[in-house]
């Protein structure tokens, strides 16, 4: 996480923050790619849900958060977690289910975290976490505390009715956070016309009586330096915002979906031309702020993080059998008030040890 | 240490930790100028005033989805639902958030939240507004889940919860509130969870109940006392964790048991005391395990059929004495 | 229910149908008073709660309806079934639980409904009858029936998922639907501006991309005819709106609640001083369609027609226990399969008598 | 009468229903032009249109409540919600509503909506989504339920599910999606509900179980019988109405009982199974009633924790064994 908010120019004129920014889109790309590549390897299991082409969206809003702020984010949050920073070794033994993974192995794919560094999760009932997050928001007013909450989620999710819900508490109590709708068309196979009869997003904010603004969500310093704006009014003026960011995901749904169906190869292409990392590199290149051959070298270096990240969760053990129980309540004494209620019944105590291998 | 009715408990264990902790706040509708649906809050709005006892739109997945946001972040939200009936429109919140997330999360943040909420029936309220829905939280890992009987667990146990790090399915009841008794004077009576308390010792019967069918179990229980039949009534106090060992030890002795409940019985609450009692005591049960619930159709609004559905205490009572016959006795 | 569309105009041009709408308002008033009545004589159970205040509301759109249209309401529901011409003999019966009642004892007060009339309820989860009635509103959609839905509810309902999810659906699939909104300014104790942070409410209506639309709640007229155009526009160009009414209740939220922490005397006077049957009828009187002497004679017949309906019930039968059972499925055989399921458990089946006399 | 899969028996009664009667139609997210989350539906929006085959938001309070007024008006929708973990948020409509609608309403106006809905897990999907809900819906007076294991009954129980005046719960189970059965050709081809089916017979003990768990149950019985015990495994098909009778025969005769189930077992589906049984066989029970469930804690992510959690045949294979151990088997 970055300091307070800076202008685009500002950014640009920072060349280690603007490399940065490069640096986070190339890792979150190679990282999903790989991620991509582990999965059909089935070193993964479960959903998997890639966010390749939504990287400026994302990271972009990311980096705009203060130290203390909290973030919440859908099930799409393999980027979300890179973004603050967790370890790519973390995050990719997550997906591998290994004990040193960011939930230690109980969450997945959908359910990465980090609570060190104010990231509270990856959730996998859409819609659902935004009173959660409303909830985050409503802590720190309660507390007077100077932060924001920024909670990003799809289009699809607006269609529900705890969206709508979190939207109206946030505005009635004066709730310091910025709804991120990470519009990238779709909800699996249904356009954003065809779940919100206001498709124009951003528009929603009225009915909540706040402001609402779109951004190109391929324009990483756009998107940048919008969250940098309405984060600093969340924590400044205390009232939520609805920032629409307009991206597209290259890939399905899923890792199980061909994503081809419900689009044209040439609605993908025409995004992939708009594709947000090759056009801040582009850009980095005419300020003069990056050679092709400094990116090569982000690239190279990104490349090799992902690998390092990769062998090291290989090597990383699984959760032990024995921990299943671990993790269920905070307190220490719930496993003697749940052993009275054991007594007489200790199915679920007798399986043999299962067959499965790594 | 006079007697207070189960509402006062409960708002005096609310007061008392609102005092005592600044991360405890109250969210709910109607808790503050309007004093709570059913009075519970009445005066603690103008006490701590609207930000500790803060009222909420109609929006009960909002506000217990903001209740399991500001636990994690370390408060300790104590959330009413006007009546358990409500409950349904934020059972995601409850069952796929509150219940999993410190687990899932592998451990790295709970979500020390309570959910006050009154269930039962008995005043014509209908279909919609007269169940007893606290057997399916008991069925969730990751939930604790209490019904207190009286005062003094209401009392006890309401400050447990809040103390306790995890998210607490609190089940008040409706027909409760006015029923009275002591409550200890000391501002520390805790009450523990998981542990079932004899209500009454006796010798030929079990009776199990949990909420206010404890208070009918009492009842029927001193009926049968002047007919010289001798039961023993066991109050669960908490249906997860669940106090086996108590239930087992009373029907050791009595050889018989009959479960009582507000709810339906088909999968419901006694369903698993049938289940745990058999098993855990095969060779001492005289006769088999016994349920009495509502009849098993949506609460009708009309007297007459109300009172036909309700697991009153002629219905306990008849299925206990039906019970004893086929003993012999 | 009446004939199509017509302007405010065309009703007083109508003698019989101007007298009819303030004959109803007249009805409802004194059957609501009557109502209060008797529950403080224990004779109705339950929750109950009065429209007192609210006839043109609720009178004004339902006069608007045509055959084959259908019509939702919340739990505030006795106005409603009136309006559609249940007898009040049934609605009273229904509200003492007797089995002539128009749910057969089985609803009470919050669930009156009266199917031939195509009055589909009298509903008690706050907001959850939209999405219902939304379904009703495709079943004349997907069988390409020429009527529209209107549906009731309160100004608390709008803060609901299930309220954004319905409007949400019927605007995205062009249904024949209009939700009313009967703004009476507070949902029990919380005004409208504490659950809404757009308490101008008819504002919502751009969020679906629907027509929105505030009137006088307390003016019959306005009432119908905005509601005869919106459902008119709603058959014939399938499409929903939102409609506000404002208006006020003198009581409280219900017969337990003396409606005053949460509002002041002068508050509740000032809408008094706007009292829609007081001003139907003073407009009645103006245009010479009815005398004052013509108005008393309604409140007569009124009030006997109330004093009649509540002997009706009273001598009426409570439903028999054995019919504690029946309705609970539609299908002749449920009883052999469920009793199968009976078997081995005969519990419910032992009570004796309850004592409870009527 | 060759080989299909469930998810294939299932569309074909689907696509027979749908031609047969116009008032059906299906609703619910993904069905149409994706095919269904687990292509159940594929193809069914090409042939009958968007009409027919509707899609919708992520709204399944909304579409749910959608369908149940579409079946007020005497239509007969057959929504799909894309997992059973997905329908805590259209709780209040499934419980409030659609269960309580006709007795609510004195018997004027009926229900005919189908909810069809994979339950299950196994594939790593993690706490929010690996859960089996359909003993909460068992227990709600209103509703019918029913989880058929394999295609035939898939197939036929889906036909009489659309053709019931009635809500109708319709739970699958993503696992059994690609087993395969034969399904016979008879387009009238029904399966009555609450009648359970004996799946193998046997003589020294019943295990009892439903969806998914019974073709685990099957395993485990070929297994033991490779040891010389010869189990009956219960196909209990329905869940409400639940077929006792059938149960209670084959404890009759094999004198000993496990059920089985893939959700938890506290509060679950086999202590109601257990409660009756104690009851009814009391007399010929050799050994208490025992469950086996998926271990008490959210779903874990992690492979081998996941293993360690469901209820596998290995596990109930092992309760078996300790069972007829007991019995000195
Ligand atoms: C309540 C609920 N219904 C359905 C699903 C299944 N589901 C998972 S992701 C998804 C689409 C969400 O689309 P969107 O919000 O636009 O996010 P995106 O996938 O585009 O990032 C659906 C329907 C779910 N997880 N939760
Ligand atoms: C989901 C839900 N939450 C809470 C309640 C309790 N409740 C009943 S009526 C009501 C107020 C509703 O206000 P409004 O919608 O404005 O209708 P009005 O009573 O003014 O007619 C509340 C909170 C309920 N019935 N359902
Ligand atoms: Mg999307
Ligand atoms: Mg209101």
């Amino acid at each position: 996480m970055a300091e307070p908010a800076v202008t685009r120019t500002a950014v640009l004129d920072d060349r280690e923050h603007a490399l940065r920014l490069f640096r986070q889109m190339a890792l979150v790309r190679r990282f999903e790619e790989r991620t991509e590549e582990q999965y059909t390897r089935a070193r993964i299991g479960g959903y998997c849900h890639l966010a390749i082409g939504e990287e400026a969206a994302s990271i972009g809003a990311i980096d705009a958060l203060d130290e203390g702020d909290a973030l919440f984010a859908s099930y799409r949050d393999h980027a979300t977690a890179l973004a603050v920073g967790s370890p790519p070794a973390a995050v990719m033994a997550e997906l591998f289910g290994k004990d040193t993974g960011v939930a230690r192995g109980r969450g997945g794919s959908m359910h990465l975290l980090d609570v060190e560094r104010r990231f509270f999760g990856g959730w996998g009932i859409v819609g659902a976490h935004l009173p959660i997050a409303t909830g985050a928001a409503l802590a720190f007013t309660y507390r007077d505390e100077p932060h924001a909450v920024l909670c990003q989620f799809g289009d699809g999710a607006m269609a529900t009715g705890a969206y709508h819900e979190a939207l109206n508490l946030a505005s009635l109590w004066n709730l310091p956070i910025v709804f991120q709708v990470i519009n990238n068309q779709y909800g699996m196979g249904t356009r954003v016309d065809q779940s919100n009869a206001e498709p124009e997003l951003a528009k929603h904010g009225a009915t909540y009586r706040i402001h609402g603004e779109r951004v190109d969500g391929n324009d990483v310093l756009a998107v940048r330096e919008a969250a940098a704006r309405l984060l600093a009014q969340a924590r400044e003026e205390r009232r939520p915002s609805l920032f629409e960011t307009v991206t597209y995901r290259y890939r399905g749904h899923s890792v199980a979906d061909a994503g081809k169906v419900y689009r044209t190869p040439e609605e993908v292409q025409s995004w992939r031309e708009r594709d947000p990392i090759t056009r801040y590199g582009l850009l980095l290149g005419e300020r003069e702020i990056a050679t092709g051959a400094d990116l090569e070298t982000i690239w190279d270096e990104v490349a090799a993080e992902v690998k390092d990240a990769i062998s090291e969760a290989l090597a990383a053990s699984f959760p032990s059998r024995d921990s299943l129980y671990e993790h269920l309540y905070g307190d220490d004494e719930w496993r003697e008030q749940f052993g009275r209620m054991a007594a007489g019944a200790p199915f679920g105590e007798r399986g043999e040890e299962p067959e499965w291998q790594t | 240490m006079a007697d207070v009715t189960y509402r006062e408990a409960l708002r005096r264990a609310l007061d008392e930790e609102l005092d005592r902790d600044r991360d405890v706040f109250l969210m709910g509708e109607e808790i503050g100028r309007f004093e709570g649906s059913y009075k519970v809050t009445a005066g603690l709005w103008q006490k701590y005033g609207a930000e500790r006892v803060r009222e909420t739109p109609i929006s009960e997945e909002g506000f217990v989805g903001a209740g399991i946001g500001a636990a994690m972040m370390g408060l300790r939200p104590v959330v009413e639902i006007m009546t358990i009936n409500f409950i349904l429109v934020a059972m995601d919140q409850v069952v796929n958030h509150a219940a999993k997330i410190r687990y899932m999360f592998g451990g790295t943040v709970g979500v020390p939240l309570v959910i006050r909420t009154p269930g039962g029936a008995g005043a014509q309220l209908t279909a919609q507004h007269s169940q007893s829905l606290e057997g399916w939280f008991a069925g969730c890992p990751g939930l604790k889940v209490v019904a207190p009987s009286n005062p003094a667990d209401a009392y006890g146990m309401l400050k447990t919860a809040i103390r306790d790090d995890d998210p607490v399915i609190f089940c008040e009841n409706l027909v409760l509130y006015n029923v009275t008794g002591t409550v200890p004077d000391n501002g520390d009576h805790t009450v523990p969870f998981g542990v079932a308390e004899v209500a009454k010792e006796g010798d030929d019967l079990t009776i199990v109940a949990h909420s206010y069918t404890v208070q009918r179990a009492l009842r029927v229980a001193d009926r049968l006392g002047q007919d010289g039949i001798s039961v023993e009534v066991i109050d669960l106090r908490s249906l997860r964790p669940l106090d086996v060992d108590t239930v087992v030890e009373s029907v050791r002795k009595t050889n018989r048991m009959l479960v009582a409940e507000e709810g339906w019985s088909t999968f419901g609450v006694g369903a698993e005391l049938a289940a745990r009692i058999q098993r855990a005591c095969f060779d001492d049960l005289d006769a088999p395990v016994e349920r009495v619930g509502a009849a098993e159709v949506p609460m009708p609004y009309s007297k007459p059929l109300e009172l036909a559905a309700l697991p009153l205490e002629s219905k306990i009572e008849a299925a206990a004495r039906s019970l004893l016959r086929e003993c012999g006795l």
